[in-house]
């Protein structure tokens, strides 16, 4: 019974902790839209967490720098299991337009797996709710892994 | 079969069962209503208690530098402290075991939950913690003032020639006079308290504490998992007791002589008065800063409890 | 006559008083302790004193019923008082001789680590 | 049955201390037979006293012990008596407890020290200069007790030579002592000036009622100088210095046993000698004196950075309440005044000798230095828990029952005597309540959670020997706390009682009818009754507790396999979030807690702070100014 | 204090301004651009939208059959800007940057738009036309100055605006070369500059 609820409730209520790995904000920007009330995704359970710890779902912004790589990879390790990893724009995916800079050593996916990536630079808050939704099914399948 | 009636009353109806339920409820519309004020469609009204079942269904980290034992522990006794405090809150005139404890300890006994929360905050060894501790405590040395003012101002009111400090008496002397709400004396006094309510619960725009934008939410930075979940079910329930002690001591003289009628219509108000103090002031307000807070408690709030006090003591 | 004992013993305490207020040398601050438990004992023994008294261990004569002593009690108490006094005096002193030792000073506005 | 027997216990109670602290001189450097003999002392001491719990607190008698039989002769006490009563009686067993506990605490805790030969002679000649004043009859002999007591304590405060400030410590304890002291042997003389005796029952039958300008300035003499004793508001500075240079189980002593001999001492003058407090002047002093010495040395605690002198100004700010209780003159007032005294000094002893097992385990008490040691002393760290809750008034601890009463007891005078005042003396009581669980969350947050610095790592948890007593003074804490009722039944009451009843003690003293003769009123000053404004019965709350505990248990029992995980390792992923920076060492300790506090309060702190100036001279200002007040004040108003 | 109760209380009771998006469909707007359509069949492989792409997210594979090289174009999403400037530059309008904005995969693959054509050998014959190259029939002049070949020349005008001495005039239209003699200092200016080295020095 509490298997059920509880797996249940996980589609339901997934929080989300954003890590800027040196992106230029606009990403940053369309993320935070996500909380007004046009968007307003809290209807959908989604919350902003404050730390890693209490997150669900991190979405990543940013091609990974030089600087962030270390910081990205160590909150990344802090979230607890089910986790889902995000990468919202283009540039954590591929760097993007920063690919071949001194400073930039992503992309994020020579480091850790991504689970959903969100193209678009920066994507339209409605493709944010779409990847979003498919980490929610993601986290749901981890979950039922288990 | 008295020994049933009190489990019933432990276990189920105002205890452990009936308080979480109507706490999360409770910290639902409040969210969903801060939503449509801010013409947000929100989130659905079993939110929060979505929220708590994941949270169950999480890892739970411990960091490898906390003090593991009161860092697992502190979470349960601040749930289980809670749950027994709304046992001796009256709620429409059924008293669960109100003859236990008075206002003065239920005021004492509703700073155990914060307290665990500090404790667990600071064994978690974060430095965001640590400022959230910090923060905590000014909050509760803000309200506190302000709180035992109230108090001591109803104790008077309720004692008619003398001082009292049992809630019981206070509800039976209500449901003789009326409430204290319509007393002119003591409007000062509820208006304080409903400011007390969401700091003591640790709401917007007192928050100071839990601020997770600025400091990740203090004492709770490291929790995770099932006891991240104990705390935010220990929150919704304290908005019910806070909500129900307001009630208790404001509101405590509605009767229409049918018991089961009268706490539905209790737990109608606590809903009403938690729209009122938390709801309206979070969609509202910004979060204030915690020299704010404070000063804030000792001077605005203090002194609208002092005027209740001193009314209620110089003026028939 | 008893009078003028009470007037030195108050006067006493009064300048032990100032001695401790006023003076930061701990020595002299010391010395104030102790004229402060002079005149304390000046005052004890004139409480006992009667007017024409004998002596209250001099029983050798007849005894008669007009004769009355000094109070014995509290020259008892002024001999305690003295005692308890030196002692005060002396443990002041050697913490004195340490307090020198330990902070190169006799000087009570510069023996201050502990404050605030 | 009789209690002839029983007579004898109280003299050889003290005398056993004293007898004891000569054998241990003798003792020399046998380590194990000092602790034989001082072991022995104490516990026979204790057990003296516990014996004299039957006949006297619950069959009401008054036990009275003529020093060579020198009964009284026609009205007139001669000799020296040897009195206890419930409150002495009281008092002792506060005293024995924690002279044991201490005792046993200190056999480890000191062999830190160098010079640990002379320890217990002053440990003993400390308790038993105590326990000398709480059970004595006689006016002077409770000076002279007084004055070994106050020696031993210099003495020991003097006593650790690595330690940099003991000495200061000891010297500005010596001399502004010396102020008490000079006050009560002056009270005393001009006392014996007028009733020509010295003894405290026959006084107490004289004076009453016969008060002349030499009388009021011997109670404010009297008054002024227990206070002194007791650290109350003037005199705290020094208190502060000398519990934090002391060894912790000499603060023990000084903190939980010797102040208490100056709310004795207070008692004694005020509800006995004089009975002055039946006068709403004299309570509004008493009070006004309690929430000031509350209300400072809280905020002075805040201040602190150094865990031991924290504890102290603490202790002061617990004396507060306990003034401020007794200064009500109803029986629960008194009662709860009581009952806090007897926390106070199971509480502060506990606290104190946490603090003592963070010093022999990492050689610093400074806040600053400290932190994150409840990983390596778990049972410490749960031990000042407890204590730390106690203190600040957490329910079921001990505290929490103490301090409703006081509270129900300042609310209560202020509907009998219709003054607000005294309802604005609760909102300070539970002010500071809430400040001295801030403090206590400091002190919690700086030394014992948080970060661990590196060179603590090695650190151990206290041997068994220091910490057996600091259980058995947290077990007392929780039971003190969670039987209120049979507190007041058997311990309180009595006490209560006694404090209201001094025809009793003087009949008791000098012959049945002895106080109706001459005392003019033997009324009580207040009903022996206690009347609670409110309800507390923690034991129900327990059971509350541990039923709602069961029940969670079981469903987190039930729910156990749908849970996540629960995980402990010491890799990336259990490392502290630090915003994602490897982890460093970033303690918050105390300095940096409750700005918004100290912020708002800035004015007001810094002045405090500033007042305590460590120099000698501005105490003995404030000591003298004190004493003139006080003077001042008895005069316009008795 | 009271204008925002004022506003709280009638956005309580006024229609959320939520748009309810995951369950009814939102069209992006005019000018939107989106995910990238790529019509395989007009390109002409002249790799100018690899050339002006920011995010390299344009990369070509060129593989050799039996009919002729098989190219595929590779758009990959995850690397784009979407700053349309393929679009812009692709003359045959073979780029298009649609207003779908679902772009969301699970898998790098979900993220590509990709198309190939099949760019045909040329037929034999023109293969050996190419094969011989054409024998310059104009000789260059004894005196070093320039001598236009006008089965190559394009007159495109290039070698007059170029000429520093001002030397060379040239009509498109008029299809004439002349070069001033007098001017010329026979820099070789307009040999390097010919597209097509129509001049011969």
């Amino acid at each position: 019974m509490f298997k059920k609820l509880i797996d249940n409730s996980a589609a339901r209520s997934p929080w989300l902790f954003h890590i800027n790995a040196g992106s230029c904000n606009g990403c940053d920007i369309e993320l935070v839209a996500l909380l007004t009330p046009r968007y307003d995704v809290e209807r959908l359970g989604f919350k902003l967490a404050g730390t890693p710890r209490h997150a669900d779902i991190v979405v990543v912004t940013g091609p990974v720098t030089a600087q962030s790589k270390d910081r990205v990879l160590r909150t990344i390790a802090q979230v607890p299991d089910p986790k889902v990893i995000v990468t919202l724009g283009s540039c954590p995916r591929s760097c993007n337009v920063f690919r071949g800079s001194y400073s930039v050593v992503g992309p994020l996916d020579k480091y850790v797996p991504i689970d959903v990536s969100i193209a678009g630079c920066t994507p339209k808050p409605e493709a944010i709710i779409d990847g979003l939704a498919l980490a929610t099914q993601i986290l749901k399948e981890k979950r039922g892994a288990k | 079969m008295e020994f049933l009636i009190k489990i019933v009353y432990i276990l189920i109806f105002p205890g452990l069962l009936f308080s979480s339920v109507f706490g999360l409820w409770l910290a639902g519309i409040d969210r969903k209503v801060v939503a449509r004020m801010q013409r947000r469609v929100g989130p659905p009204v079993l939110q929060p208690t979505y929220d708590f079942f994941k949270l169950l269904g999480k890892e739970t980290i411990v960091p490898s530098c906390a003090a593991r034992h009161t860092f697992l522990i502190a979470p349960y006794v601040g749930l289980i402290s809670l749950v027994v405090t709304a046992l001796f809150i009256p709620i429409g005139g059924l008293q669960a075991f109100g003859g236990m404890a008075d206002m003065v300890v239920v005021l004492y006994l509703i700073t155990i939950p914060s307290l665990a929360m500090i404790f667990g905050g600071s064994a978690s060894a974060s430095p965001f913690a640590g400022v959230g501790v910090s923060r905590s405590m000014v909050a509760i040395m803000a309200y506190e003032l302000p709180l035992i003012l109230v108090l001591l101002s109803i104790g008077r009111a309720a004692g008619g020639t003398y001082v009292t400090f049992s809630l019981e008496r206070v509800t039976l002397y209500q449901q003789m006079f009326g409430s204290f709400l319509f007393d002119w004396r003591l409007i000062p006094a509820a208006l304080a308290m409903l400011l007390v309510i969401p700091c003591e619960v640790g709401a917007h725009p007192f928050d100071v504490g839990e601020a997770e934008t600025e400091i990740c939410e203090g004492p709770l930075v490291e929790y995770s998992g099932a006891p991240l979940a104990v705390f935010k079910l220990s929150h919704a329930i304290k908005m019910f007791i806070m909500t129900a002690l307001f009630c208790a001591l404001f509101l405590g003289g509605i009767s229409t002589g049918m018991l089961w009628l009268d706490v539905v219509i209790a737990l109608a108000l606590c809903s009403v008065v938690t729209l009122i103090c938390m709801t309206l002031l979070h969609a509202i307000t910004a979060r204030l800063k915690v020299e704010q807070v404070f000063k804030f408690f000792w001077t605005v709030v203090s002194g609208l409890a002092l005027v209740s006090l001193i009314l209620v003591w110089f003026v028939d | 006559m008893m009078l003028a004992n009470y007037i030195g013993a108050i006067a006493l305490i009064v300048i032990g008083f100032y001695a401790m207020i006023v003076k930061h040398d701990i020595i002299k601050i010391v010395i104030g302790m102790g004229i402060t438990d002079y005149g304390l004992n000046l005052l004890i023994v004139s409480i006992g004193f009667n007017e024409g008294g004998t002596a209250p261990i001099f029983t050798f004569g007849e005894l008669t019923s007009g004769m009355y002593f000094v109070d014995p009690v509290p020259q008892a108490l002024t001999l305690t008082s003295i005692v308890i006094g030196a002692c005060v005096t002396a443990m002041a002193l050697a913490l004195c001789v340490r307090l020198y030792k330990e902070y190169g000073t006799l000087d009570s506005r510069r023996i201050r680590r502990l404050h605030g | 049955m009789t209690y002839e027997i029983f007579k004898h216990f109280p003299v050889l109670a003290i005398m056993c201390y004293f007898v004891g602290a000569f054998i241990v001189t003798l003792a020399g450097k046998r380590r194990m037979l000092r602790n034989v003999v001082a072991g022995a002392v104490m516990l026979i001491s204790l057990s003296l006293l516990l014996s004299l719990v039957v006949p006297v607190m619950v069959d009401g008698q008054i036990i009275t012990y003529w020093m060579g039989n020198w009964e009284p002769v026609e009205g007139y006490a001669i000799g020296i008596a040897i009195e206890v009563d419930a409150l002495s009686l009281f008092f002792g067993l506060l005293v024995a407890i924690a002279v044991a506990l201490a005792g046993f605490y200190s056999f480890r805790y000191i062999t830190q020290d160098d010079a640990n030969g002379p320890f217990f002679t002053l440990f003993l000649m400390l308790s038993g200069g105590v326990m000398g004043i709480v059970l004595s009859g006689d006016l002077f002999n409770i000076y002279v007790m007084l004055e070994v007591m106050t020696f031993a304590a210099v003495g020991l405060t003097a006593f650790r030579s690595w330690n940099p400030n003991a000495r200061e410590a000891a010297f500005k304890y010596l001399v502004v002592g010396s102020i008490g002291s000079t006050c009560v042997l002056l009270g005393t003389a001009l006392v014996y000036a007028q009733c020509h005796t010295l003894n405290l029952a026959q006084i107490s039958a004289m004076l009453p009622g016969n008060m002349n300008p030499t009388m009021v300035f011997a109670f404010a003499m009297l008054f002024t100088g227990f206070g002194c004793k007791s650290f109350m508001f003037p005199f705290q500075p020094i208190a502060a210095d000398a519990h934090g240079a002391a060894p912790s189980s000499v603060s023990v002593l000084i903190s939980g046993v010797f102040t208490k001999t100056g709310v004795y001492g207070i008692i004694r003058v005020s509800y006995f000698l004089f009975r002055t407090m039946g006068l709403t002047s004299m309570q509004t002093l008493l009070v006004f004196i309690g929430c000031v010495s509350m209300f400072v040395c809280v905020t002075m605690a805040l201040n602190q950075h150094d865990f031991k002198r924290l504890l102290a100004f603490h202790s002061i700010s617990q004396i507060g309440y306990i003034l401020t209780a007794l200064g009500l003159c109803s029986a629960l007032g008194i009662a709860g005044g009581l009952y806090h005294a007897i926390n106070h000094t199971l509480f502060k002893g506990l606290l104190f000798l946490t603090a003592g097992a963070v010093l022999y385990a990492t050689g610093t008490t400074y806040l600053e230095k400290l932190g994150g040691l409840a990983r390596k002393m778990p049972q410490t760290a749960a031990l000042f828990m407890v204590g730390a809750f106690s203190i600040s008034g957490i329910p079921p601890f001990n505290g929490f029952a103490s301090k409703w009463m006081i509270y129900q007891a300042t609310y209560e005078k202020a509907a009998e005597t219709g003054s607000i005042g005294y309802a604005l003396v609760t909102v300070v009581c539970v002010v500071t309540s809430v400040l001295t669980l801030a403090s206590f969350i400091k002190v919690g947050q700086s030394v014992f959670f948080g970060q661990l610095p590196l060179e603590y790592e090695n650190v151990k948890e206290t041997p068994l020997s220091m910490r057996i007593p600091m259980w058995i003074m947290a077990a007392l804490c929780f039971l003190t706390g969670l039987f209120p009722d049979l507190m007041v039944e058997y311990l309180l009451g009595p006490a209560t009682a006694a404090v209201l009843d001094t025809a009793r003690y003087i009949d008791a003293a000098m012959g049945a009818g002895y106080a109706e003769i001459v005392a003019n009123s033997t009324a009580y000053l207040a009903e022996p009754v206690l009347v609670f404004a409110g309800t507390w019965d923690p034991v129900s709350w327990l059971l509350l507790f541990v039923i709602v505990m069961c029940a969670v248990t079981l469903v987190s029992l039930a729910g156990r396999r749908s849970r996540g995980a629960l995980t402990l390792a010491d890799d990336a992923k259990h490392a502290t979030f630090f915003g994602g920076e490897e982890a460093e060492f970033s303690h918050v300790a105390s300095g940096d807690l409750f700005w918004g506090f100290k912020h708002n309060l800035r004015g007001y702190l810094n002045f405090m702070s500033r007042a305590h100036s460590g120099i000698t001279n501005d105490y003995v200002v404030w000591g003298v100014c004190a004493m003139a007040v006080i003077t001042v004040y008895c005069f316009i108003f008795m | 204090m009271l204008p925002f109760i004022k506003e709280a209380v009638t956005g309580l009771f006024s229609k959320p301004s939520t748009e309810a998006y995951p369950f009814k469909p939102v069209e992006a707007p005019a000018g939107y651009r989106g995910r990238i359509v790529f019509h395989a069949d007009q390109c002409i492989s002249c790799g100018m939208c690899e050339r002006v792409c920011a995010g390299g997210a344009i990369t070509t594979h060129s593989e050799e059959t039996e009919e002729g090289t098989l190219v595929t174009r590779r758009f990959f999403l995850g690397s784009c800007t979407f700053c349309g400037h393929c679009a812009a530059f692709c003359v045959k309008h073979a780029i298009e940057l649609s207003q779908d904005y679902h772009m969301v995969a699970r898998t790098e693959e979900e993220l590509v738009v990709s198309g190939s054509y099949l760019k045909k050998k040329p037929a034999k014959k023109a293969e050996a036309a190419c094969a011989a190259p054409e024998e310059s029939t104009v000789k260059p002049r004894e005196d070093g100055l320039p001598v236009n070949d006008t089965s190559k020349c394009v007159y495109c005008t290039l070698c007059a605006k170029k000429c520093p001495a001002g030397a060379l005039t040239v009509d498109r239209k008029a299809k004439t070369w002349v070069l001033d003699e007098d001017k010329c200092i026979a820099c070789g200016t307009c040999h390097d500059v010919c597209p097509k080295k129509a001049i011969i020095m």
